[in-house]
């Protein structure tokens, strides 16, 4: 038994020639390697060069750089959200209108009821986090196709939204409150730090924890996840509520930080997170959805939107990349997977 | 005796009304390996899925392993700790992630305050393993790299990792469709000696001669109810097991006697034909004949069946009847158009829509040559599927039946009434009787003879050497892609086992 | 920081140098006064109980901008004084829904349709449905006078065009004619272009010829990819010292892009609208400067008062030139009650009590 | 072999019981199926009369049908187009775009650029049938998954539509032009006859013809529809390209109706298409995808907001009737599915 296996297996060995194929020296195997991996971070490096011949004028590279990272923008929380659903296999319409709901329920209650901001920010959350258990109940537990469910949530989600600003958009928080998202720390405002503390928190998660891996089995093959003893109905219920609280707290933050909210703004997150989502999947841990290629991928989107509008490129321009860079990126990891997975 | 290691007692299931197993009871001793065998629908499945808490049994009914009750319910996450583990058809391994993750998947060792991943510990763990296995495999490497035997056991060391030696119950639902011939005897042994450990070993199987080599006892379902079960495979011969799971007397009778070839005019030939592991498959089939192709894992025989079908690309060409048909360019409709039809081994993913009715089904192929373009008609569709379903005896007797509630038998019958109905002058099958119990496989063997003496010449593609020695009349042998020997009727297995592993001259092992 | 200097402090010193900034000084100074009178708009109409139980359709461009919410609660308060009743079909800024409402006013033999800032050729077809069934019409908010007799098609707009050239003035004021800005342009109509090309930016070329003036353009369909807009333009140009965005709504976004570039301190934004929201942020002092404010509620009582007129078979009044407007500074805003309440009676406009006053002229008192 | 299988099928008939049950005479029968196909028109009825009751004031019925049935809606030529693809098996999120794009590149064309109006409507559905082919080539000649791909590719197409319009509201084409979309037949406009008739042809064709059966298995099984001769690739490109050709002709009436377009607005189309296609497969062929039950469908979900209306509820609760529309149909065709299938 043992001889029959192990002379099989030096056969097969012998057969896939591990020898100057494989291995093109330990030098240029590193550097294949930092080139698939970081890849997006160069031709990151590659854009910043090539905008800085292309904008007319004297532009201040830190001061852009400073403006592109300072950006209020919820799509880190937001692609944090996605990756939690997308790298257990689900699909989610829904977290852009979860967000929203959020963000739009904490002016609503402050301003328009006269809630106290911490009793706001509570709800905001609860309320994601009931949208989240009823995508989750729809999808894991009745087992209709998340696609649809998510989408119809999602316009629920979004309807609820307006109701509760009365179909405007609230601001007039207190100002004070946007200490929370705005303060700044090395130059960058904290909401830059949370995301970043957060998708780090995620990084670890998914890459050395139990937890991660269960994910990774439950989103590559569910059966054979529940053989293994995985609880596969909690990781993926638990990955609908997570990504909903992240949509909630991340709501919360860009209201207290913007003083307010327009729930039809959204919406518009959902292109770019989704063109973030995926093009992460080519950085890092290639193929698999991971958070920190998420977070490298929005400030890589980010970087390229803000630099078209630099060359005077206006809001058209934003819809096209990002719907280009999302199909670009996709094609690029699948025509890679494919050469990886033979 | 001493206490069982797995009992199961009373175990009832009800999907919508319909109680597809009742009261199911049997006992599975230490260090035994036990086969549980019945007839395609019967319930195996769903008494395995009970056990591992995929469904919730009705009320009523006990698990016990080594006495203690542990269901139902089942609780899927404490399954490992009470001693039961599984084997996924398809082994369920991640093919690009390592053999240590691919092992110790939900049950990693964590480092104390980080609750990282303690890689150290699991890469001993599944040393371990492999060691008490008595196998060899590197922890870091990739599944992907691994070959089929090692890949086994690398799902085998899966469900036994952390176990005591000598505990636990091991199961596999048809696991051996998902191991190639040539890592069978390997998987057996490694069976064999798990059992003399101790640890039990539950074995869902419809090979039986499988059953009667590898076994200890049996237990024996039939629409839904255990007929007999402990009965020691010593006592059985091939015969007794196939009354055991049909009922009846199912001897497999020699077909080519019975259904004797009619030659008729006309003649097939395959030039060159190449693609996947075939280099080059050259032969003359004539009118009415039954020919088998076989050959081990890497022969090429897996691509041929799709070669001849259209299913994938290929070169060389089929010359039906003096018309060419060049596989380079030929789209499967040309296949058609020639008279050449595919049966294909995968019936849920590449044989039949199961959504969709059988009427819908069997219809399918025939309706740009038998509707107009702007009516598909209606007359004939009834007519000819009313034909396949007495033709074959397909229960339940409905045109209207979603072919996914059938049972896999009948789904194989309405496949090749779907292909026959054409009238096609080369029929290529692949397997046809994979998965399939010992009832049905012989209703589609006599199938496969009369549609021969009807004019359609049948190439059975297949590693089944039983199957090959009832139905031929010729069977080739391919070795290294091409052709290496040819087999003229009549026939036994044996022969063709011999010929099918014994070394050509020059050629390649 | 930007509005704690008052143009009156900073700007006086230079004024006398240069002539432009003494002109635009006059504009700002005249449209800061509140309106303490209340002047008919026209004839005082006949006996309206003919009217009661007739309904009126309301069909605001997008009912999700608050400012059609205020127009249109004014204006159901004001008809129904005479038992008028008003239905409100919201254009959910699409031109489908906009025309689908007005065909839904027709098949409902609605006595008259209120179009809520929707241009004429933005559903024209459904327009001409609506003139062709007889059915008078009122343009609210678009243009101050069109086609049409004056018994069945009635116009009522502040002067949008003047609105914006007296921000601009304002700024041009503020800066002594040495302004660096950045003009953000709401492109959603060719009305809403107009106001700014031929209000501020023609404002700029004639009376201020060394400011610096840069347009950026946007659409309130796309108010997400504003901030970065507004970040680039800072990157690009750091000089930048006014903002003037166009309406309220452009406030938010345009507040958030200074941020990111970290140019909040140093930046003075000018709007118009003269919501409660962005009054507070200049009460309060966070960024904003100015913005021109129109009287929502009187609007709405003037628009009651051209359906009126239509309704019972009057003609409309033409050219009508809408008094309540008041550019909000740091130096009047304190006086203002900035609550919901003070918002919707219009106190902030003047003591003109106007709803009494068309009361009376409508002899409904 | 046969008698075996007659008796393990006897056996099993003898546990389902098909006695009272499963045939309760042949009225209490046809009574069952015209409830399960015509189930939603029934509840359209209802819905209609309950409405009757619930307004208040006395809203003429007949006016109110025709106000409903007279809408200005693309919602019949989108679901068309969305029933094309799904019932492919593939998914679109671009559908709405694509219109979006094709009504603002008519006028357009024609008012910023001076093109005759037969030159911009040929030119709008061209586009389309580009954004249709790039989707095609995508999907099934590259293989991405068709989620991302549309949603990618509307963005783009998205973007395009606010380049060409200049990014506002396009509209001034000569008010005849409308005649195409809203001259009277029978007291309503020609639009919703196109419509009818469309769905007609496509209904047909569906339901009798070889080319319906084979789209039918295209979307069941691909392989096995490839196996049995159906040239998949040709019927997955189809439905792209005509999905995307229905567009871009709805595009063209719609815009010609309106005598502009503003491409802002394409996207809120995308929820009541999705809640109409879907909520149509619980009608007139139970669980599949059909234009008849999608032509139904659309007109009970207009009659539905036109009746929230009614009693003034309008905004926000147009989200949510159709996001809860949406996820109840699909939810009801799934179990009900789920019992079909045992
Ligand atoms: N989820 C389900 N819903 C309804 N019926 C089911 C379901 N699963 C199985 N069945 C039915 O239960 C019966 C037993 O099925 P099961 O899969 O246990 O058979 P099996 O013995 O494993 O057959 P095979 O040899 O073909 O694998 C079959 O008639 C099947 O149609
Ligand atoms: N009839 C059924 N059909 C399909 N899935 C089922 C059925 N019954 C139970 N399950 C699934 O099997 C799993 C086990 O269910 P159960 O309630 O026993 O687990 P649990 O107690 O939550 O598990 P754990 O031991 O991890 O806490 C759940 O995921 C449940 O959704
Ligand atoms: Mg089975
Ligand atoms: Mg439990």
């Amino acid at each position: 038994m043992t001889t029959t296996s192990t002379s099989s297996g030096q056969a097969r060995a012998g057969v896939t020639q591990p020898g100057p194929k494989t291995a093109p020296g330990p030098l240029g195997r590193a550097g294949r390697v930092v080139l698939q991996r970081y890849g997006l971070v160069l031709l990151w490096l590659l854009m910043i060069a090539l905008f800085g011949v292309l904008v007319p004028g004297q532009v201040s590279g830190p001061d852009a750089l400073k403006a592109v990272l300072g950006q209020q923008t919820p799509l880190v929380f937001l692609g944090l959200a996605l990756v939690c659903t997308m790298a257990v296999g689900e699909f989610d319409l829904s977290f852009a209108s979860i967000f929203g709901l959020a963000a739009t329920t904490v002016p609503a209650l402050v301003v328009l009821y006269g809630w106290s901001f911490p009793a706001a920010a509570a709800a905001a959350v609860v309320v994601a986090a009931v949208i989240g258990a009823i995508n989750a109940a729809l999808v894991v537990l009745v087992g209709i196709n998340s696609v649809i469910v998510t989408l119809g949530i999602g316009s629920v989600a979004g309807g609820a939204a307006y109701w509760i600003s009365k179909e405007t958009s609230v601001s007039g928080m207190d100002s004070a409150l946007s200490a929370i998202a705005l303060d700044r720390f090395l130059g960058l405002p904290l909401l830059f730090w949370y995301g970043a503390i957060l998708v780090a928190a995620f990084a670890y998660m998914m890459g050395a924890t139990p937890l991660g891996r269960h994910i990774l089995f439950v989103g590559s093959n569910r059966e054979v996840a529940r053989l293994a003893g995985i609880p596969v109905t909690k990781v993926r219920m638990g990955a609908y509520l997570t990504s909903a609280l992240i949509c909630g707290v991340g709501g919360v933050i860009i209201a207290a930080g913007l003083g307010g909210f327009d729930p039809a703004t959204a919406e518009t997150n959902l292109m770019p997170t989704f063109a973030s989502v995926f093009l992460g999947t080519v950085a890092v841990v290639p193929g698999r959805f991971n958070p920190v290629g998420m977070f490298i991928a929005v400030y890589f989107l980010l970087t390229g939107v803000f630099g078209l509008q630099l060359l005077s490129f206006s809001g058209w321009v934003t819809n096209v990349f990002y719907g280009i860079a999302l199909v670009l990126a996709v094609t690029v990891s699948f025509l890679l997977q494919r050469r990886v997975r033979g | 005796m001493s206490t069982p290691r797995l009992q199961v007692r009373d175990l009832s299931k009800t999907f919508a009304g319909v109680t597809v197993l009742d009261r199911a009871t049997m006992s599975i001793a230490p260090g035994e390996i036990h086969a549980l065998v019945g007839q395609n629908g019967s319930g195996k499945s769903t008494l395995i899925k009970l056990i591992s808490g995929v469904y919730r049994a009705d009320p009523g009914g006990e698990i016990l392993v080594d006495g203690a009750r542990v269901g139902p319910p089942v609780h899927p996450g404490r399954l490992h700790q009470e001693g039961l583990s599984f084997v996924h058809q398809d082994l369920g391994l991640v093919a690009d992630l390592s053999v240590r993750e691919n092992v110790r998947v939900g049950r990693h060792s964590t480092r104390r305050f980080t609750r990282w991943i303690d890689k150290a510990r699991d890469r001993e763990a599944v040393r371990q393993t492999f060691e008490f296995l008595g196998l060899d495999i590197a922890p870091e490497a990739r599944v992907a790299t691994l070959p089929p035997s090692e890949r086994v056991a690398v799902a085998v060391a899966r469900a036994l990792q952390d176990r005591e030696a000598g505990s636990g119950v091991i199961v596999f639902d048809e696991s051996s469709r998902a191991i190639p011939r040539e890592a069978l005897p390997a998987f057996y042994e490694m069976l064999r000696f798990l059992a003399d450990q101790g640890t039990s070993v539950l074995l869902v199987s419809h090979n039986l001669k499988e059953v009667l080599a590898v076994t200890d006892r049996v237990t024996a379902l039939r629409n839904g109810r255990v007929v007999d079960t402990g009965v020691p495979t010593a006592d059985l011969d091939e015969a007794a097991l196939t009354r055991l799971v049909l009922g009846r007397e199912g001897t497999l009778d020699d077909l080519v006697t019975t259904f004797p070839a009619k030659v008729l005019p006309g003649e097939i030939a395959l030039q060159g034909v190449a693609g996947g592991r075939v280099r080059d498959l050259t032969a003359r089939l004539r009118r009415g004949e039954v020919v088998g192709v076989t050959g081990a894992v890497d022969s090429g025989l897996l691509d041929v069946s799709a070669l001849l079908g259209g299913a994938r690309a290929g070169e060389g060409r089929i010359v039906v009847d003096g018309a060419s048909l060049d596989l380079v360019r030929a789209r499967v409709a040309d296949f058609l158009r020639a008279g050449v039809a595919l049966i294909p081994q995968d019936r849920a993913g590449q044989g039949l829509a199961l959504g969709l009715t059988v009427e819908e089904n069997v219809t399918a192929p025939h309706l740009t040559t038998r509707g107009k373009a702007w009516w598909t008609g209606r007359r004939w569709r009834h007519a000819e599927t009313d034909g396949v379903l007495d033709t074959f005896g397909v229960q339940p007797r409905r045109r209207d039946a979603v072919v996914a509630t059938l049972s896999g038998g009948n789904q194989q019958k309405v496949l090749m009434g779907k292909w026959l109905l054409g009238g096609p002058r080369l029929l290529v099958l692949d397997d046809p009787t994979q998965a399939v119990d010992v009832g049905a496989r012989a209703a589609i063997l006599e199938a496969t003879r009369k549609a021969a003496q009807e004019g359609t010449t049948i190439l059975l593609c297949s590693a089944e050497v039983e199957d090959l020695a009832a139905v031929c009349d010729r069977v080739l042998v391919l070795a290294d892609g091409v052709v290496a020997r040819e087999l003229a009727g009549p026939l036994t297995p044996e022969d063709i086992l011999t010929a099918i592993f014994t070394p050509v001259a020059g050629g390649a092992a | 920081t930007g509005a704690s200097e008052s143009p009156s402090s900073s700007a006086s010193a230079s004024a006398a140098a240069d002539p432009a900034a003494a002109t635009a000084r006059e504009q700002v100074d005249q449209a800061s006064k509140a309106v303490d009178e209340f002047t008919a708009p026209g004839p005082e109409l006949g006996d309206l109980s003919s009217l009661k139980g007739k309904t009126v359709y309301y069909v605001p461009a997008n009912y999700k901008i608050p400012l059609f919410h205020i127009v249109g609660d004014a204006m159901t308060q004001a008809l129904s004084t005479a038992g008028v009743e008003v239905k409100t079909c919201d254009g959910q800024a699409s031109p489908s829904s906009m025309a689908s409402c007005l065909t839904q006013a027709i098949d409902a033999k609605a006595d008259a349709v209120v179009s809520g800032s929707i241009p004429d050729d933005l559903a024209s077809v459904a327009f001409q449905q609506v003139r062709d069934a007889g059915i008078p019409l009122l343009y609210l908010l678009t243009a101050p006078a069109g086609p049409g007799e004056p018994e069945k098609v009635g116009y009522l707009t502040p002067d949008n065009v003047a609105l914006q050239a007296i921000n601009a003035d304002w700024i041009i004021a503020d800066s002594g004619g040495q302004a660096n800005v950045l003009v953000v342009k709401v492109t959603d109509t060719p009305a809403t272009t107009l106001w700014m090309d031929q209000g501020a930016l023609a404002e700029y070329e004639k009376t201020c010829p060394s400011c610096k003036v840069t347009v950026l353009e946007t659409n309130t369909g796309q108010l997400q990819k504003l901030p970065s807009l507004v970040s680039s333009a800072m990157v690009r140009d750091p000089d930048i010292n006014y903002v003037q965005a166009e309406f309220d709504v452009t406030v938010q976004p345009v507040v958030q892009g200074l941020q990111s570039a970290g140019k909040t301190d140093g930046v003075k934004v000018v709007s118009g609208d003269g919501t409660l929201a962005i009054l507070q942020m200049l009460a309060e002092d966070r960024s904003m400067a100015a913005t021109i404010g129109v009287n929502l509620d009187a609007l709405g009582w003037y628009g009651a008062d051209q359906l009126f007129r239509m309704m019972s078979g009057e003609p409309s009044v033409q050219n009508l030139e809408f008094p309540f407007r008041r550019l909000f500074t740091a130096e009047n805003v304190k006086e203002l009650d900035l609550t919901p309440e003070g918002e919707m009676s219009g106190s902030w406009y003047g003591d003109a009590d106007y709803k009494e006053g068309f009361k009376k002229l409508w002899g409904v008192a």
